[in-house]
C-alpha cells in the first residue's frame, strides 16, 4: 500500500520538479557563497514571482482542457491599460486602487468572452484562435483606443497599493527588504486554482475534458458552457493580475506584457502540464516557476555574464523539456 | 520664446509664397519614423509633432514600428518613401540598416534628416540634441559627482541589442576612465532590464546583494533610474547607493524630493523633433544652411555643422530644481 | 457551371476565401487612397518588401505541413547573418577585384547555409529523438540563438557588408524586377515543385496527417522531421540574408517582429501547425494580402501601424469561422445548439 | 405499459442532406438480450446515439417506458435509465480509476463540488457490482483494453440502468474476456435489465442474443426472435448476398522456409519464439491479449529490436532495424489499429493506398508519376471492390471496412514475400470480411506468405493452414490441417 504509494508518487513530474527545484535551488546557494538564500533575496524572488505565478495558474487552467492560449498577456494589458487610462482621463487621481481592479476585471471577462465564444462555438484549434485574438487585442489597443503608457499620472490609489507590504526583513549587511502586500493574491490565486482543479465539479470537468473532450459530452457535461466560462474567468484574472502587475511596477504600459507567453507557457510545461491536455498540477506549476525565476534572479550572483544570459535561459528550459519528456516516454513503456 | 515664433512666421511667409511663384511647390509631404509607437518618450514627440503640424499648417505623418525592430522600420520607411514624400524624418533603432532605404529616398530627391544617428551617410542632416559621447560624459560627470568621484559602479541598459543606449554607456565608461580615476567598474560590466522597471528594480536589489560596496548605477535607458531608485529607497540605501539615467522628469520627480536621486538626464526630443521638422521645411524650401544657424528652438538657435551633423546644446540635467518645469 | 464552380469552391475554400479578400482590401484601398495605392511606388514597395519575410514563410511552411512549428528560425537567422557578416567584413579589402568580392560573399552565404543546417539539425533531433514538443524545443533554441548573437557581438550590429552584397537587395533587374523578389520566386517555385511533384513533398503532407501511419508505411519520419527543419531554417537564413543586404548590417534583434507574422500569414493560408494541411498558392496570397495590408496602413497618415495588427487579427478570426462553416462543422454545432435550447 | 422497454418507430436521421437512417423500426424488451446487426456504416452507432441524446433525430418516435421521448440530452437518458457503453468507450484516459467510475453519476447527480470519500465509495460499489478488482488509484490510460472495458461496463452499472448498450464491445476482447463479458451481461439479463448488443461477429449474435434486428444502408431490413434465424440468413440479410465460408487450402507450399525465427526473446514481451514460414502458407498466430504477438510481428517488422535470437529470410540471416529495411526485404505489415496506424484520414484514398510505393511510382529523380499513382490506386479500387466512386476523396469519407481495404492496397501494392496482417478484419462488416478473405487466400496462393494475427478464432481456422498459440510471451502450441479448430484452441489457450 505505502509502496504502492511512493511508487505513484516518484511517478510523478512535479515530484521530479520538486527535487530539480531543490537541487538548483543548494547549487546556486554554493556556487554564489551563500546568497541565494540571504533573507532579502528570498523576498525579491517571491516578489518577482508573484505576476509570473498568476499568469502560470491562468496558463495551467488552460492547458488542463486542452487548450493552448497565447493571448492572456494580451487581454491583461489592455484591460490594464484601459482602465487606468479610464481612471486617468476622468480625473481620479486620487482614486482606490479598487476601482481599477474592477474595472480591468471586468474588462478582462469582456475580451475572454469573445475567446469563449470562439472557441466553444467552432471547432478550432486554440492556439490559433488566441493567436487571432491576441493579435486583434494588440490592435485594438494601441491602435484603436491608442492607448498611452502611464506612469507619473498614475493614480496615487495604485501606488500606495503597490508599495503596501506585507513585513520587512533585514539582510546581514542590514539591507531592508519589504515583501509586497500583492504576494497575498498571488497566494489565493494558487489556492483557488487547485481548489477549483481539485475540488469542484467545474474542475473536474476540464480535466476530463483535456482528457476525452467527447466523452466528457457524453458523460453529462455542458462542454460549450464550461469552455466558454472557462475563458471568461481567465479572461476576468488576467485582468485582474494585470492590475497587480501595475500596482507593482507604478506604470501601466500597454506593451509591457507582450511577449510574456513564451516564457510563462513553458514553465508551465515544465511543470507538467501537457499540451495535449488533461494533465498538470498546481504545485508542479508552482515549482516549475520557482526554478525559472531563481535562475533568471540569480544569474549575477553566480557570475553569468550579461551577455551571456538569453543563452542560459534557454538551456535550462532546453534541459528541462528534455528531461521531462525522457521522464514521460519512460513512464509510457 | 520669441526667436521661435519668428521663425514661424518667416516659415509660413516663405511657403506662402512658394506657394505663389511658378515653381508651384505645395506644402512638402513630411513623415517622421519614430523608433517605436506607443511609449511615453515617443508619444511626447508625437505631441510636439503634431502641434508642430497644426501651428505651421502641415499635416505630418507620424508612423513608426510597432516593435523595436529595425526591420519592422525599415519597412516602414520602405513604404513612405515608396507612397511619396517629400521629406523624410527618423530616428533609427539601427542606423546601419537605415542607410539603404535611405539612399533610395535621397536618389528619389527626397530630403532625409536623421536623430540619434551621428553616423549616418546617406543622409541630408543629422540633427542631435548634443553629441553622442557628450550624453554619456555627461551622465557620468553627474554620477561622479555625486559619488564624491570614488567607487564603484556599474552601467545599465534597456536591452543588449539597443545600439545608442549601449554607445552612451560606453562612452561612459570612457569618460570615466580619462577623469575619474578611482571609480571602479564592476566585473559584471553592464545588466539589462527588458525596458522595465520592475526588472530594473530586481535587478538593483540582486546587484547590491553581489556587490555590497557598490555606489553607483549608470543608466541609459529611460526606465533605470526609476526602477534602480524604488529599489535603493527599499533597501534603505539613499545616499549610499546613487543611480542616475536618461529619465522622463515626472516619472522620478519623487525620488528626486525624497533624496534617492540627485539628478537624471533629459533631452528634449520633442524639441529635436521640431528643429528636425523646421530644417526640413527650409530645406525644401531650397534654403542653405550654414554652421550659426537660427533652427527657432532653445539649444538650436546657434547650430554647429561638422559635416552633416548639426549639434544643439539639448541636454538637461533634470534636478529638485527644475524638474516641474517640463509638464512631462 | 454554377455547380462546378459550388464544387470547386468546397475543395478550395481557402483559395477563394483569400482571392475574396484580396479584391475586397483592393477595392476598399481603392476608393479611399485610389491614387496612393495605383501609384507605381507603392506596388514597388510591396514588392520589395515582403520577399524577406516572405523566404521565411516558405520555409516554416514546410514545418507546419509536417506538423511542427518552428520559432527560432529568425534567431537562427540573425546568427547565421551575424557569422556571414563578419567573415565578410574581415575578408573583403578595399583593392579586391570584383570576382574575389564575389568568392567571400558565396563563401559568406555557405556559412549561413550552413549555420542553417545545424540549426535544423539541432531542432530535429530534439523534436524527433527526443520527442521534446516543437513549440517548446523551439523556444529554448531561439534563446540559445538569440544569447549566443548577443554574447557575440555585445549587442552591436556588425557592420562591413561590401557594397556589391548591399547592392544586391536594390538592383532592380530589366529595371523592374527586384532581386530579393526574383529569390523569393524561385524559393517559391522550388517548394511548389517539392510539395507538388517530389515524393518528398508527398510523404511530408502525409507524416503531416498521421506520423505514426507515416512510420508503419516504411517512411524514415524522422529523417523526415529533421530533413524538414533543416530544410526550412536553410530557407530562413536565406531571408535573413536579403535581410542583411537590405539592412546593411547583421544584429542579434533583426526582424523579431517577423515570427509571429509569419505565423499568422501561414494560418491565414489555412496552413495549420496540426500538419497535413495547406496549398502554397493560398500562401503566396496570403503574404501578399499580409503586405497589402500593411502597405494599405501606412498609407493613412491618420491610423497608426497598429491597425495592421488590428486588421490581421480580425481577418484572421472571420476566415477561421468562416473555414468551418464551410466545414459543415459549424453549421451543424449551431443546429445542435438551437435544438438543445 | 406494454411489454416492450423500448419502442423505436419509423426514425429518420441524416448528416447533412445524406441519409443514415431511414424509416428505422424495432423494439427492445425488457430482460432480454437484443443485438442490432449491420455492415459497417449502416447506422447502428448513430442509432445508438440518438437513443442516448448525443444526435437528436429527425423524424419518427423514440418511446421508452411507455412515454414518447421528445428531445433529450445525454444526462437526461441517463436519468431515464439508459446507459451506454460507446464504441470508444468513453473513458477519460488522464483519471484515475475512481474518477472514471464515479463521475458520470457525480455529474447526473448535479454536484458541484468533489468529495473524495463520496467518490470512492461510489467506485467500490461499482466495482462490487461484478466482483471485479483493480486498483482504484491507476490511471485508465495505463489500463489494458480489456480492463478499460470492463471498468466502462462497472460505471454503466452504478446507474440503476433499465438498458445498457453496449456498441462492438468484444472488438478488443479475445475469447476467454468475451466469455467473461457474456457472463455478466446474462447476469444483467437475468436481473430483469434489458440489453442491446452491437456486433458484428455471428456466433457471438447467436450465442448471446434474444432478439436481433438486422441493418443495411441504414434501413433495417429484419426485426424478431433470434430463433427464427439460421447463420445462413442472417448474413444474407446483412449484405444482401449469398456468402461462403471457404475453408483456406494451402495449393502451393514452396520447400524452403522464406522466414525463418529461432529463439527470438523481446525482454518483458515475448521469449524463445522460434517458427517457419513457407511461400504459400497462411500461418496464423493466436493467444490472449498481451501474450506478445503484437511485439513479434513489430521485431519482424523493424519496430521493435529484439536482442536475443535470429531472424532468417529466404535463407539468409537479417536484422530489421526499420520498416524501410523491412520493406527493402519483402516483408509487410497491416497494423492492428487502422485509425492510427494505418491511415492518413485526411488525405486522398489514393495517396494512401499508394503511400508505401511512391519509389516505384516515381522516377529516378524522386519525381512522382501523378497519372500512375490514380491508375494503381484505381486497380486495388477495383480489386478490392472499395466503395468509393473517386480515389480522390478523403480515406475518412469511406467506412471502417472500406478503409480496412485501404490499408491492405497499400501493402499489397509492393512486391512482398512476407505479408503480417495483425487483426486484419477488427471492427469490419461480414461482407467485407470476405472479401478481405478470398483475397488472402488468392494471394497466399500465388506463392506470397502470410502471418494471420487474431483474436477472432474462427477466422483463424477459417484462413490458416498452420496455426501457432501464444501465451504469456512464450509459444505453446502448433498445429496443422484437420487440427485446426476452435476446441482445440481453446483447450491450449486456457
Ligand atoms: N457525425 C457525422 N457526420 C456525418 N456523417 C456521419 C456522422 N456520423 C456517422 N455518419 C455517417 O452515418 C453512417 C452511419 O454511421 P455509423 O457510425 O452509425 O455506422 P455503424 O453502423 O456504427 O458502423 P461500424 O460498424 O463501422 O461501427 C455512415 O455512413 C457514416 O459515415
Ligand atoms: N511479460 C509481460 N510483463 C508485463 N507486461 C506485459 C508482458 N507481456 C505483455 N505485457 C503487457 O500487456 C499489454 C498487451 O501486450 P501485447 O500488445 O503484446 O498484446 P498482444 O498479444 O499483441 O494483444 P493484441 O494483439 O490482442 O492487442 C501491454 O501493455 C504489455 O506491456
Ligand atoms: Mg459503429
Ligand atoms: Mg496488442
Amino acid at each position: 500500500m505505502n509502496n504502492a504509494m511512493i511508487k505513484r508518487t516518484t511517478k510523478r513530474t512535479e515530484y521530479w520538479i520538486f527535487l530539480v527545484l531543490i537541487i538548483m535551488c543548494v547549487a546556486i546557494q554554493i556556487a554564489s557563497g551563500g546568497q541565494l538564500l540571504e533573507s532579502s533575496t528570498v523576498v525579491t524572488i517571491l516578489r518577482s514571482m508573484v505576476v509570473d505565478g498568476m499568469f502560470a495558474m491562468v496558463c495551467l487552467i488552460v492547458m488542463v482542457s486542452g487548450g493552448f492560449d497565447l493571448s492572456f498577456p494580451a487581454v491583461a494589458a489592455l484591460a490594464y491599460s484601459l482602465s487606468t487610462t479610464i481612471c486617468v482621463n476622468m480625473g481620479w487621481s486620487e482614486t482606490n486602487a479598487w476601482a481599477g481592479f474592477i474595472m480591468a476585471i471586468v474588462i478582462g471577462a469582456v475580451l475572454g468572452m469573445l475567446n469563449g465564444w470562439i472557441i466553444s462555438n467552432f471547432k478550432l484549434n486554440t492556439m490559433i484562435v488566441t493567436l487571432a485574438t491576441q493579435t486583434l487585442f494588440i490592435g485594438i489597443s494601441m491602435g484603436l483606443l491608442e492607448l498611452k503608457e502611464i506612469t507619473s499620472k498614475l493614480p496615487l490609489g495604485f501606488r500606495t497599493f503597490g508599495e503596501s507590504y506585507l513585513f520587512e526583513v533585514k539582510s546581514s549587511a542590514g539591507l531592508r527588504s519589504t515583501m509586497t502586500t500583492m504576494f497575498i493574491p498571488f497566494v489565493i490565486i494558487c489556492i483557488i486554482t487547485s481548489l477549483v482543479l481539485n475540488r469542484t465539479m467545474f474542475g473536474r470537468a476540464l480535466y476530463a475534458i483535456g482528457g476525452n473532450e467527447t466523452s466528457a459530452e457524453r458523460a453529462g457535461y455542458n462542454v460549450k458552457r464550461v469552455k466558454f466560462w472557462l475563458y471568461v474567468a481567465v479572461g476576468a484574472t488576467c485582468g485582474f493580475i494585470g492590475m497587480v502587475r501595475v500596482c507593482m511596477a507604478r506604470q501601466s504600459i500597454p506593451k509591457a506584457l507582450v511577449g510574456q507567453e513564451m516564457t510563462i507557457i513553458p514553465a508551465v510545461i515544465l511543470g507538467g502540464a501537457s499540451i495535449f491536455g488533461g494533465e498538470g498540477t498546481v504545485f508542479g506549476t508552482i515549482c516549475a516557476v520557482g526554478i525559472i525565476t531563481v535562475v533568471s534572479n540569480s544569474m549575477l550572483l553566480i557570475g553569468i555574464d550579461s551577455y551571456w544570459q538569453d543563452f542560459f535561459n534557454g538551456i535550462v528550459i532546453l534541459v528541462g523539456v528534455t528531461v521531462s519528456a525522457i521522464q514521460a516516454k519512460r513512464r509510457n513503456k | 520664446g520669441s526667436s521661435n515664433s519668428a521663425t514661424k512666421e518667416t516659415t509660413k511667409s516663405s511657403e506662402a509664397t512658394a506657394s505663389d511663384t511658378s515653381t508651384g511647390k505645395d506644402a512638402p509631404k513630411i513623415a517622421f519614423v519614430p523608433k517605436v509607437m506607443g511609449q511615453a518618450w515617443w508619444d511626447h514627440v508625437q505631441e510636439n509633432v503634431e502641434a508642430w503640424g497644426q501651428e505651421n499648417g502641415i499635416e505630418v505623418i507620424y508612423k513608426g514600428p510597432t516593435e523595436v525592430d529595425a526591420a519592422a522600420q525599415v519597412q516602414i520607411m520602405t513604404d513612405l518613401v515608396n507612397q511619396g514624400i517629400d521629406v523624410l524624418l527618423f530616428s533609427p533603432n539601427d542606423p546601419d540598416a537605415c542607410e539603404a532605404i535611405c539612399k533610395e529616398a535621397i536618389d528619389k530627391g527626397i530630403i532625409v534628416i536623421s536623430t540619434e544617428a551621428s553616423g549616418m551617410e546617406n543622409v541630408t542632416y543629422d540633427v542631435e540634441a548634443f553629441d553622442e559621447a557628450g550624453l554619456g560624459g555627461f551622465l557620468m560627470d553627474q554620477l561622479a559627482a555625486q559619488m564624491g568621484e570614488e567607487g564603484k559602479y556599474i552601467t545599465m541598459v534597456g536591452s543588449m541589442t539597443m545600439e545608442s543606449q549601449n554607445n552612451w554607456a560606453d562612452a561612459a565608461v570612457e569618460r570615466q576612465k580619462a577623469a575619474y580615476p578611482k571609480m571602479e567598474l564592476v566585473p559584471d560590466a553592464r545588466v539589462a532590464d527588458d525596458s522595465d522597471a520592475e526588472k530594473a528594480y530586481e535587478l538593483t536589489k540582486e546587484l547590491i546583494q553581489k556587490y555590497p560596496d557598490l555606489k553607483g548605477i549608470l543608466g541609459t535607458g529611460s526606465f533605470d533610474a526609476p526602477g534602480a531608485a524604488r529599489a535603493i529607497q527599499e533597501l534603505g540605501l539613499t545616499g549610499k547607493v546613487y543611480a542616475i539615467s536618461v529619465a522622463m522628469p515626472l516619472e522620478v520627480k519623487d525620488y528626486l524630493l525624497d533624496g534617492t536621486l540627485g539628478s537624471v538626464a533629459l533631452w528634449d526630443a520633442g524639441v529635436t523633433a521640431k528643429v528636425m521638422l523646421n530644417l526640413g521645411v527650409k530645406l525644401f524650401n531650397g534654403e542653405e544652411i550654414a554652421s550659426g544657424a537660427n533652427l527657432g528652438e532653445i539649444g538650436y538657435d546657434k547650430v554647429d555643422i561638422q559635416g552633416k551633423v548639426i549639434v544643439g546644446q539639448g541636454q538637461i540635467a533634470i534636478t529638485t530644481e527644475n524638474v516641474d518645469d517640463f509638464g512631462f | 457551371m454554377q455547380a462546378k464552380f459550388k464544387e470547386y469552391s468546397n475543395k478550395n475554400r481557402y483559395s477563394v476565401m483569400l482571392f475574396g479578400l484580396m479584391i475586397l482590401l483592393l477595392m476598399f484601398f481603392s476608393v479611399t487612397k485610389g491614387e496612393t495605392l495605383w501609384s507605381l511606388g507603392t506596388w514597388n514597395g510591396i514588392f520589395i518588401q515582403f520577399p524577406e519575410y516572405g523566404i521565411m514563410t516558405l520555409g516554416v511552411m514546410f514545418c507546419f505541413i509536417i506538423g511542427n512549428i518552428d520559432m527560432s528560425f529568425v534567431a537562427l537567422g540573425d546568427f547565421a547573418c551575424i557569422m556571414a557578416v563578419r567573415y565578410m567584413a574581415g575578408h573583403v579589402t578595399e583593392d579586391m577585384a570584383t570576382g574575389q568580392v564575389v568568392g567571400v560573399i558565396l563563401i559568406a552565404l555557405l556559412i549561413a547555409i550552413a549555420i542553417g543546417v545545424i540549426g535544423g539539425i539541432i531542432n530535429g533531433v530534439l523534436v524527433a529523438y527526443l520527442n521534446i514538443p516543437p513549440v517548446m524545443a523551439t523556444i529554448a533554441m531561439q534563446l540559445v540563438w538569440l544569447g549566443l548573437s548577443t554574447a557575440l557581438t555585445k549587442g552591436y550590429a556588425v557592420t562591413g557588408v561590401p557594397a556589391l552584397y548591399t547592392e544586391i537587395g536594390h538592383t532592380m533587374l530589366f529595371g523592374f524586377l527586384p532581386v530579393p523578389l526574383l529569390i523569393f520566386l524561385i524559393i517559391f517555385l522550388f517548394s511548389l515543385f517539392l510539395l507538388k511533384f517530389t515524393t518528398y513533398g508527398k510523404r511530408l503532407y502525409m507524416t503531416g496527417t498521421n506520423l505514426k501511419a507515416a512510420k508503419f508505411s516504411a517512411i524514415n519520419t524522422k529523417a523526415m522531421i529533421i530533413s524538414t527543419f533543416i530544410l526550412c531554417d536553410v530557407i530562413a537564413c536565406i531571408g535573413c540574408m536579403i535581410m542583411v543586404s537590405t539592412m546593411n548590417s547583421a544584429k542579434a534583434d533583426y526582424g523579431t517582429s517577423y515570427v509571429m507574422r509569419v505565423i499568422l500569414i501561414l494560418v491565414l493560408a489555412g496552413v495549420l501547425p496540426d500538419g497535413g494541411m495547406g496549398k502554397i498558392f493560398n500562401v503566396l496570397l496570403s503574404i501578399v494580402a499580409i503586405q497589402i495590408i500593411a502597405s494599405g496602413v501606412n498609407m493613412f497618415s491618420q491610423l497608426n501601424s497598429y491597425y495592421a495588427s488590428l486588421i490581421w487579427g480580425g481577418l484572421l478570426i472571420i476566415v477561421l469561422i468562416l473555414s468551418t462553416k464551410m466545414n459543415g462543422t459549424g453549421i451543424k454545432l449551431f443546429k445542435l445548439k438551437k435544438q438543445k435550447m | 405499459m406494454s411489454e416492450y422497454l423500448l419502442e423505436m418507430t419509423e426514425i429518420c436521421k441524416s448528416f447533412a442532406g445524406v441519409p443514415a437512417l431511414e424509416h428505422v423500426n424495432f423494439k427492445v424488451r425488457s430482460g432480454k438480450v437484443m443485438c442490432l446487426a449491420g455492415e459497417n456504416g449502416c447506422g447502428k452507432s448513430t442509432l445508438v446515439k440518438i437513443i442516448s441524446g448525443v444526435y437528436s433525430k429527425d423524424e419518427g418516435e423514440v418511446v421508452f417506458e411507455g412515454k414518447p421521448i421528445a428531445k433529450i440530452t445525454p444526462a437526461e437518458a441517463t436519468k431515464l435509465g439508459i446507459q451506454v457503453i460507446y464504441q470508444d468507450l468513453s473513458i477519460f484516459p488522464n483519471l484515475t480509476v475512481m474518477e472514471n467510475l464515479a463521475i458520470n453519476s457525480e455529474i447526473t447527480a448535479g454536484k458541484k463540488l468533489v468529495n473524495r470519500r463520496q467518490w470512492e465509495a461510489t467506485a467500490k460499489e461499482a466495482l462490487s457490482k461484478i466482483g471485479y478488482h483493480i486498483d482504484l488509484h491507476a490511471k485508465m490510460g495505463e489500463l489494458s483494453v480489456a480492463d478499460k472495458q470492463l471498468v466502462a461496463i462497472c460505471r454503466a452499472l452504478l446507474f440503476d440502468a433499465k438498458l445498457i448498450i453496449m456498441d462492438e464491445p468484444t472488438t478488443a476482447l479475445t475469447k476467454k474476456e468475451v466469455d467473461a463479458l457474456f457472463k455478466t451481461v446474462c447476469q444483467l439479463r437475468d436481473s430483469g435489465i434489458a440489453i442491446m448488443f452491437i456486433s458484428h461477429k455471428t456466433e457471438e449474435i447467436f450465442e448471446i442474443s434474444d432478439d436481433v434486428c438486422i441493418m443495411r444502408n441504414g434501413k433495417n431490413v429484419y426485426a424478431g426472435p433470434t430463433s427464427e434465424l439460421t447463420p445462413k440468413d442472417f448474413t444474407y440479410y446483412m449484405t444482401g448476398r449469398e456468402l461462403t465460408d471457404d475453408h483456406f487450402v494451402a495449393k502451393n507450399i514452396s520447400k524452403e522456409p522464406v522466414l525463418k525465427v529461432e529463439h527470438l526473446s523481446l525482454k518483458n514481451k515475448f521469449e524463445d519464439v522460434s517458427f517457419e514460414l513457407r511461400k504459400g502458407e497462411i500461418l496464423g498466430i493466436t493467444g490472449l491479449l498481451g501474450s506478445g504477438r503484437t511485439e513479434l510481428a513489430l521485431s519482424l517488422f523493424g519496430l521493435e529490436r529484439p536482442k536475443k535470437g535470429t531472424i532468417t529470410l529466404n535463407g539468409k540471416q537479417v536484422k530489421i532495424t526499420s520498416p524501410i529495411m523491412a520493406q527493402k526485404l519483402k516483408i509487410g505489415y497491416v497494423p492492428e489499429d487502422r485509425l492510427t496506424e494505418g491511415l492518413c484520414l485526411q488525405q486522398s484514398i489514393a495517396d494512401n493506398i499508394t503511400l508505401s510505393s511512391l519509389k516505384r511510382l516515381s522516377n529516378s529523380f524522386g519525381l512522382l508519376k501523378h497519372q500512375d499513382i490514380i491508375d494503381d490506386a484505381s486497380i486495388w479500387k477495383e480489386k478490392f471492390s472499395i466503395a468509393t466512386n473517386d480515389v480522390n476523396k478523403f480515406a475518412s469519407t469511406l467506412s471502417g471496412g472500406n478503409q480496412q481495404k485501404i490499408v491492405l492496397s497499400k501493402w499489397l501494392s509492393n512486391d512482398l514475400d512476407v505479408l503480417i496482417l495483425n487483426g486484419p478484419t477488427v471492427g469490419v462488416d461480414v461482407g467485407a470480411k470476405q472479401d478481405i478473405h478470398a483475397l488472402v487466400h488468392q494471394l497466399a496462393n500465388d506463392g506470397l506468405a502470410v502471418i494471420i494475427i487474431s483474436d477472432d478464432l474462427s477466422e483463424v481456422v477459417i484462413n490458416c493452414s498452420r496455426v501457432v498459440v501464444m501465451k504469456e510471451g512464450k509459444i505453446v502450441g502448433e498445429m496443422t490441417g484437420d487440427k485446426i479448430s476452435e476446441d482445440n484452441i481453446l483447450e491450449i489457450i486456457r
